[in-house]
């Protein structure tokens, strides 16, 4: 019987260490979604300052405070997707690789990749045809779509990135970094929407 | 209880050979669930066909030669793998070495041609569901090789160490000779699906 | 039976209706009736046969061990259990012609004269009424109508996860399938309100995703047809127009559509005709001008997750929205 | 046939204390940890892996305590939709996947070698290594909940809501991946069953003298292997949908949303007769010794396992007759799943014949094996229900269909698999459960589970679809749903006193003599707890009932080594010696597999080269595993 305690002991051991090892690799995964932000917090979002010259800028403390979600949060990147089809942002920007409007893939960002540029040229509209959407999306989801923008040029995906739709497919989706392919393919690849074997 | 001694063991081998082996049977189990697998490979191609309005998908159907010059080369490879097995039954050290370096090259030519297999399909994993599928059915076949030669690669290794000259050794290339079959027979009815139906 | 008897005092006391029918055991049209015999058929007969299997396994728990001859008494249970296994078979049998023939019973979708095409989506539902005669085609959201007494052919699809169309009163669930188009009969034999709600699993808010199917007599029908296929009305009163110009200058018009504004949002549900309806929000709550200024202002406490936002507004905005939604009759 | 010398010492040469003695050296593990980790006993590992699928059993009973407590009133708010949503998908995940699956195969773990009289399972590292692989997938999926990475889309995951677009985050990955660590377990354990039937039953033990839980073992590793594969590829599929790429799931290019049904149901379905045949099988061994006598047509038995294995394969898309398949197969269908009800009516009424027949003694196991046919025939009743087409299209996916399957898997599965506890404690642990508490726990959970699970049947006629997270006030579910919910309690309460029951007994029940029950099987031949090796000598079996057929001295065969671990082969049919064979000694290299693999799977989630790097230690783990070390074991 006593060999027995040890048995159980060092499974129990083992089941602890295991634990251990799994919250460790898994901890800063946690998904846990926001499904309503407080009136509050959304006017305060809206209150980052710009530099003078609209490009780059520091986001509200409360951002931080609240972890980056809008650029980490795989829930508010996968919204940011939705609307970025439903407000039409594709008619001008194609599937990020523009059109009339710039491109999001080709590693040039006209006011720089920060979220509150992003934020800005989203809600206030952009000279030579960048309309304002203030009227149109709230505040909160001005900055889920801003996030996933930034999503859709990151040269190193992001580990909440969305993955492909259920739809045609143009380009490698935003969880296989499609900035980095398409610019490793260089301006005219055979392929130019596919990506490289994995 | 008591005990009632009424059988004698003492005369048995000490080691079980060919299909008395739980190793064989053990063999063959996972030779049902990975058989189980590549048919459901099929199924799912045949079911993707039979919803397509024409097949292959948005390209056209595969070149021949890369997959018929590996059909071709893996049965050939049955010749030298059966007279391995055989050997090993007859517990031939120096002629199941030789034949084991035979099977680990005849396991990683295969290997070299399929990897011109892929591009020989036309099309890539995620432009539709037919590369999904053609790219899976090869993967999973490759793994196959690939395992079987690693193992083939450590059976070599084996039988030029002193571990070698035993029957228990010899009965694990018989195994492994056995699963190499299988690897060759799963193939067939792949290599038919993925180069001739498209072509029906 | 005490199965059947359960359910049928269940009947008795429930069935007579809250809001709306949702039960299977409450049929009011054609197919749902066809079913419900078929239900109570065969859990009556199932209700027996456990009766049956208990009695013997009382018996055979409580029996007096008896010394009979063991050869004799092997011969006899092997031919009673023959007799069950052979009485089993034969009532599977009769139970499997018995669903096939209510399966042919409840009949084919496609000879309707009415078609409707419901489109689901995270959580509401889309409805299309498709243009006859004089009047246009026009959608609204999660009420249906239909003229009782007549088969209607509802088409089924999505527009992003599989939902699935449950009407108990009326017929049996069918899913709607992306990239797949499904077919169901309706036929409500008088007229009611029926209410249904998604039945296959569809993310956060599957929960509240009900659809209400009005059968109403056949001029009813008609002139429900005329009132939805026309323009939002003109508005009446300060508060109607405030909100109306409200409505058009903030975030509400780029997801809605209200025909005869610039309102032509796709993503949301058409409002063109949002005060006839009788709930808002799939089913969530009535509508009337308080239940509408609680939704609008916080719609993600009402229904956690949904695609509304919640938009920023005055209290005199949400008043004046509120009553502008109610006036669209 | 080559005989090579072998001279090792054998047990003809000892007398018994001597042979008990030198067995003991040459079968038992090390001591201390890395004994611990390092051991193959099939008796080590099968406890381990019982009391590790009753703790998955316990966290998802607190589940299920949760959702009765959201749904307690309308319009709760003690847990949101995101939330309840995970909390759904989790119970229903652990239950099967953690729970009933694993449970099962690791009592046959722990009785198949011990029943049919060898020394350890077949395969004994790759035992160790499905425990641990198992322990790591539920690990993956409980810590991830934990942190609030839970999945979120149904314990059958259904595309698109677990496709790329719709399946957020990594949620629908630990899924589909906590999926490959289990499948990989319970693949690896069914291999060790067949094998261990077929190769390495006692001499004498022809086909026809297996006992019926060996049997209904047998035929469920078989439906393991031929299903399980259709969720790997579906689960694969799944992830290479999400992490690539393909498209085997997007309509748009090709793919179809069905076809995850359609490879979900044709695995889904066998793996109710995967839970629910071993069950048969406890129920057997219980009947025959509570009655006393062989279980009446031990032929008839055998036959419908078989046909109830083979039919499990024809029944898939009776979860799918709402989805909008062509009526007419449907209807084909509708009759496979009709029939399946022949071979289950069969059973019953040859344990109604055998009770009928016997004498029954009202022990605690018994009481589990009344209050299973009471429960089962009901759930079986409502099976053929679900059977009609017609019928399902009303209630399909409602609380009709949730009260359906668990009136099979908790009275078709659960009660047989606790009165199976009851009656192998005393194996197990060498002490006894106690009778008193055990008619407690036996009555609170009848009781609690016909309550909280009866009304359910009427609230999926009234309407009310399951997976919803709160209903309406004004929908008439709310007395109902108060009624399961306090139910719920008087359920819990009874498992609660049986994990107490359990424990208790574990550290300070009443000891056990080798075969308390007077059973008829050789589990029941050597001691309680049996030795490291089972058996001094391997027994002889020369009828259905060896212990019953022998009432003084077990007859048993002599002549094996004692100075390596060695066991006897026999024919497949038959039953005869063929061969001594030795069984591999302890082994750290499983862990370390366990452990490579571990990494490669849950790496995979984030990246496909995973595969890739991960396969090296995978590999290295895999050779250092067979490579042999000299030992006497590896000699032949």
């Amino acid at each position: 019987m006593k060999r027995e305690m040890s048995y159980s002991n060092g499974a129990f051991a083992a089941a602890a260490i295991a634990l251990g090892i799994a919250s460790g690799a898994l901890g800063w995964l946690g998904e846990s979604r926001e499904l309503r932000l407080d009136p509050p917090v959304a006017s305060d979002l809206d209150g980052f300052r710009l530099m003078p010259n609209g490009i780059s800028g520091t986001p509200p403390e409360s951002y931080f405070a609240l972890g980056k979600p809008y650029e980490t949060d795989a829930y508010n990147l996968s919204q940011g997707k939705r609307l970025y089809a439903w407000f039409g942002c594709s008619a001008c920007h194609g599937d990020g690789r523009g059109g009339a409007g710039p491109s999001f893939l080709d590693g040039w960002w006209l006011y720089g990749p920060e979220i509150v540029s992003i934020v800005a040229s989203v809600r206030d509209g952009r000279p030579h045809g960048m309309p304002a959407f203030r009227d149109r999306m709230t505040t909160e989801q001005i900055w889920q779509l801003a996030g996933y923008v930034q999503t859709i040029g990151a040269y190193k995906p992001k580990v909440a990135a969305p993955s492909r739709n259920d739809d045609k497919q143009t380009r490698p989706a935003e969880n296989r970094g499609p900035a980095k392919i398409l610019f490793d393919q260089g301006p005219a690849g055979v392929h130019p929407d596919q990506g490289p074997s994995p | 209880m008591k005990e009632n001694i009424v059988l004698d063991l003492t005369e048995l081998p000490a080691h079980a050979l060919g299909t008395a082996s739980p190793s064989w049977w053990g063999t063959l189990a996972f030779m049902l669930i990975e058989g189980t697998g590549f048919a459901l490979s099929i199924v799912i191609y045949l079911y993707l066909m039979s919803l397509a309005p024409r097949w292959p998908l948005g390209t056209l159907p595969p070149d021949l030669f890369a997959g018929s010059a590996l059909t071709a080369l893996l049965l050939a490879s049955l010749v030298p793998n059966i007279l391995v097995a055989r050997w090993a039954r007859e517990q031939d050290l120096r002629k199941v070495r030789l034949g084991l370096v035979v099977m680990a090259v005849l396991g990683i030519v295969p290997l070299i041609l399929r990897g011109f297999e892929f591009p020989a399909m036309h099309i890539k994993w995620d432009q539709n569901a037919y590369g999904s599928i053609v790219w899976v059915m090869l993967g999973l076949h490759t793994t196959h090789i690939l395992t079987d030669v690693i193992e083939t690669l450590v059976l070599a290794c084996l039988m030029f160490s002193r571990h070698g000259d035993t029957p228990r050794r010899f009965g694990d290339v018989g195994d492994n000779a056995m699963y190499w079959n299988f690897v060759v027979a799963t193939w067939l009815p792949m290599y038919a699906c993925l180069y001739w139906i498209p072509r029906l | 039976m005490r199965a059947a008897r359960v359910i049928a005092l269940w009947v008795a006391t429930t069935a007579c209706g809250c809001s709306g029918n949702q039960s299977a055991l409450a049929p009011s049209g054609a197919p749902a009736l066809h079913i419900e015999h078929l239900i109570i058929g065969i859990v009556a007969l199932c209700a027996v046969i456990w009766l049956a299997v208990m009695v013997v396994l009382a018996g055979a728990l409580w029996r007096k061990p008896q010394e009979d001859d063991a050869e004799i008494r092997q011969r006899r249970l092997t031919v009673v259990v023959t007799a069950a296994v052979a009485a089993t078979a034969i009532l599977i049998a009769g139970m499997t012609v018995a669903s096939f023939y209510t399966t042919r019973s409840i009949g084919l979708p496609e000879r309707a004269s009415i078609t409707i095409t419901v489109r689901a989506q995270q959580w509401w539902w889309q409805v299309f009424y498709a243009s006859s005669g004089q009047t246009s085609g026009f959608q609204t959201a999660n009420e249906i109508h239909t003229p009782v007494g007549q088969d209607v052919h509802v088409r089924l699809e999505s527009a992003d996860v599989i939902h699935s169309f449950w009407i108990p009163s009326l017929a049996g669930k069918q899913d709607l399938v992306p990239g797949r188009s499904n077919s169901l009969l309706l036929r409500a034999e008088k007229p009611g309100v029926y209410r249904g709600q998604c039945a296959e699993f569809c993310g956060l808010q599957h929960s509240h995703m009900a659809v209400m199917v009005i059968a109403e007599a056949p001029a009813d029908y008609a002139r429900w047809i005329a009132s939805q296929s026309a323009d939002a009305i003109p508005t009446t009163g300060a508060d109607v127009a405030a909100g109306r110009a409200a409505f058009l200058a903030k975030p509400c018009a780029a997801c809605h559509t209200i025909r005869g504004t610039a309102a032509n949002g796709t993503t949301g549900p058409d409002l063109t005709h949002v005060g006839s309806r009788q709930t808002i929000a799939a089913g969530l709550v009535e509508t009337t001008r308080g239940s509408m200024a609680a939704w609008i202002a916080d719609p993600q406490t009402l229904k956690p997750g949904n695609n509304m936002p919640m938009v920023p507004l005055t209290s005199i905005e949400l008043q004046d929205i509120s009553a502008y939604m109610e006036s669209l009759k | 046939m080559i005989r090579s010398k072998d001279d090792g010492l054998r047990d003809t040469a000892l007398s018994d204390k001597e042979l008990n003695r030198a067995l003991a050296s040459t079968w038992s593990a090390q001591p201390g940890l890395w004994g611990a980790l390092s051991t193959v006993d099939h008796k080590v590992i099968g406890r381990r892996y019982i009391a590790t699928a009753f703790v998955f059993l316990a966290l998802g009973g607190v589940l299920s305590l949760l959702m009765r407590l959201q749904l307690s009133q309308p319009e709760a708010r003690f847990i949101g939709p995101d939330r309840y949503n995970q909390i759904f998908t989790m119970h229903g995940s652990n239950m099967m996947f953690l729970f009933a699956v694993p449970v099962m195969q690791a009592m046959a773990v722990y009785l198949v070698p011990l029943m049919v009289g060898t020394r350890n399972i077949a395969f004994p590292r790759l035992n160790a290594f499905s425990y641990w692989i198992y322990v790591a997938g539920g690990l993956l999926l409980w810590t991830a909940f934990i942190v609030d990475t839970g999945p979120d889309v149904g314990w059958f995951a259904y595309v698109p809501l677990s496709g790329p677009q719709y399946g957020v985050g990594k949620r629908a990955d630990i899924w589909a991946q906590m999926i490959t660590f289990t499948e990989v377990s319970a693949l690896a354990i069914a291999v060790e069953i067949v094998v261990t039937v077929f190769k390495q039953r006692g001499p004498g033990m022809s086909l026809d003298r297996i006992p019926l839980f060996v049997w209904s073992m047998l035929v469920t590793s078989f439906l393991i292997i031929l299903a399980m594969p259709a969720i790997m590829i579906a689960s694969t599929s799944l992830i290479l949908d999400r992490l690539v790429g393909t498209h085997f799931f997007n309509p748009a290019e090709g793919g179809d949303v069905l076809l995850w049904q359609h490879l979900f149901w044709f695995f889904g379905h066998p793996e109710v007769y995967i839970i629910f045949l071993p069950a048969v099988g406890m129920v057997s061994t219980i009947v025959a010794t509570f009655t006393r006598r062989p279980v009446f047509g031990y032929l008839a038995m055998v036959m419908a396992l078989v046909a109830t294995g083979v039919l499990a394969f024809g029944l898939w898309v009776h979860h799918m007759f709402v989805a909008g398949l062509p009526r007419l197969g449907e209807s084909f269908f509708t009759a496979s799943s009709m029939a399946i009800a022949v071979p289950a009516g069969l059973q019953i009424f040859c344990w109604l014949a055998t009770i009928w027949a016997g004498k029954p003694i009202f022990k605690t196991p018994f009481l589990f094996v009344i209050g299973f046919i009471v429960i089962f025939v009901i759930g079986g009743l409502t099976g053929v229900m679900v059977a009609s087409v017609p019928f399902d299209t009303q209630v399909h996916d409602t609380y009709f269909v949730v009260a359906h399957f668990h009136y099979v898997l908790v009275g078709g599965a659960v009660f047989p698999l606790l009165g199976a506890i009851y009656y192998w404690f005393p194996k197990l642990t060498g002490k006894m459960m106690s009778e008193t508490l055990g008619r407690w726990v036996f009555g609170l959970i009848f009781v609690g589970f016909n309550l909280t699970f009866f009304p359910m049947h009427i609230l999926g006629l009234q309407g009310m679809p399951r997976r919803i997270y709160t209903y309406q006030p004004e929908m008439p579910w709310a007395g109902l749903n108060m009624f399961i919910s306090l139910s719920a309690i008087v359920l819990a309460a009874g498992f609660l006193l049986f994990f107490v029951d359990a424990i208790r007994s574990a550290r300070s029940g009443a000891v056990a003599s080798a075969n308390p029950w007077g059973a008829s099987t050789l589990e029941w031949a050597t001691a309680s707890p049996p030795q490291p090796y089972n058996f001094a000598r391997p027994p002889v079996v020369g009828s259905r009932e060896p212990l019953w057929a022998e009432a003084t001295a077990l007859p048993v065969a002599a002549g094996l080594r004692v100075d390596r671990r060695e066991l006897l082969i026999t024919g497949v049919v038959e039953g005869i010696p063929e061969a001594r064979e030795s069984s591999v000694g302890n082994s750290i290299w499983p862990l370390w597999a366990a452990l490579a693999t571990t990494l490669t799977l849950v790496w995979s989630i984030f990246s496909p080269w995973a595969v890739v790097w991960g396969s090296i230690p995978v590999a290295v783990s895999l050779i250092g595993w067979f490579w042999p070390k000299g030992v006497l074991e590896d000699e032949s």
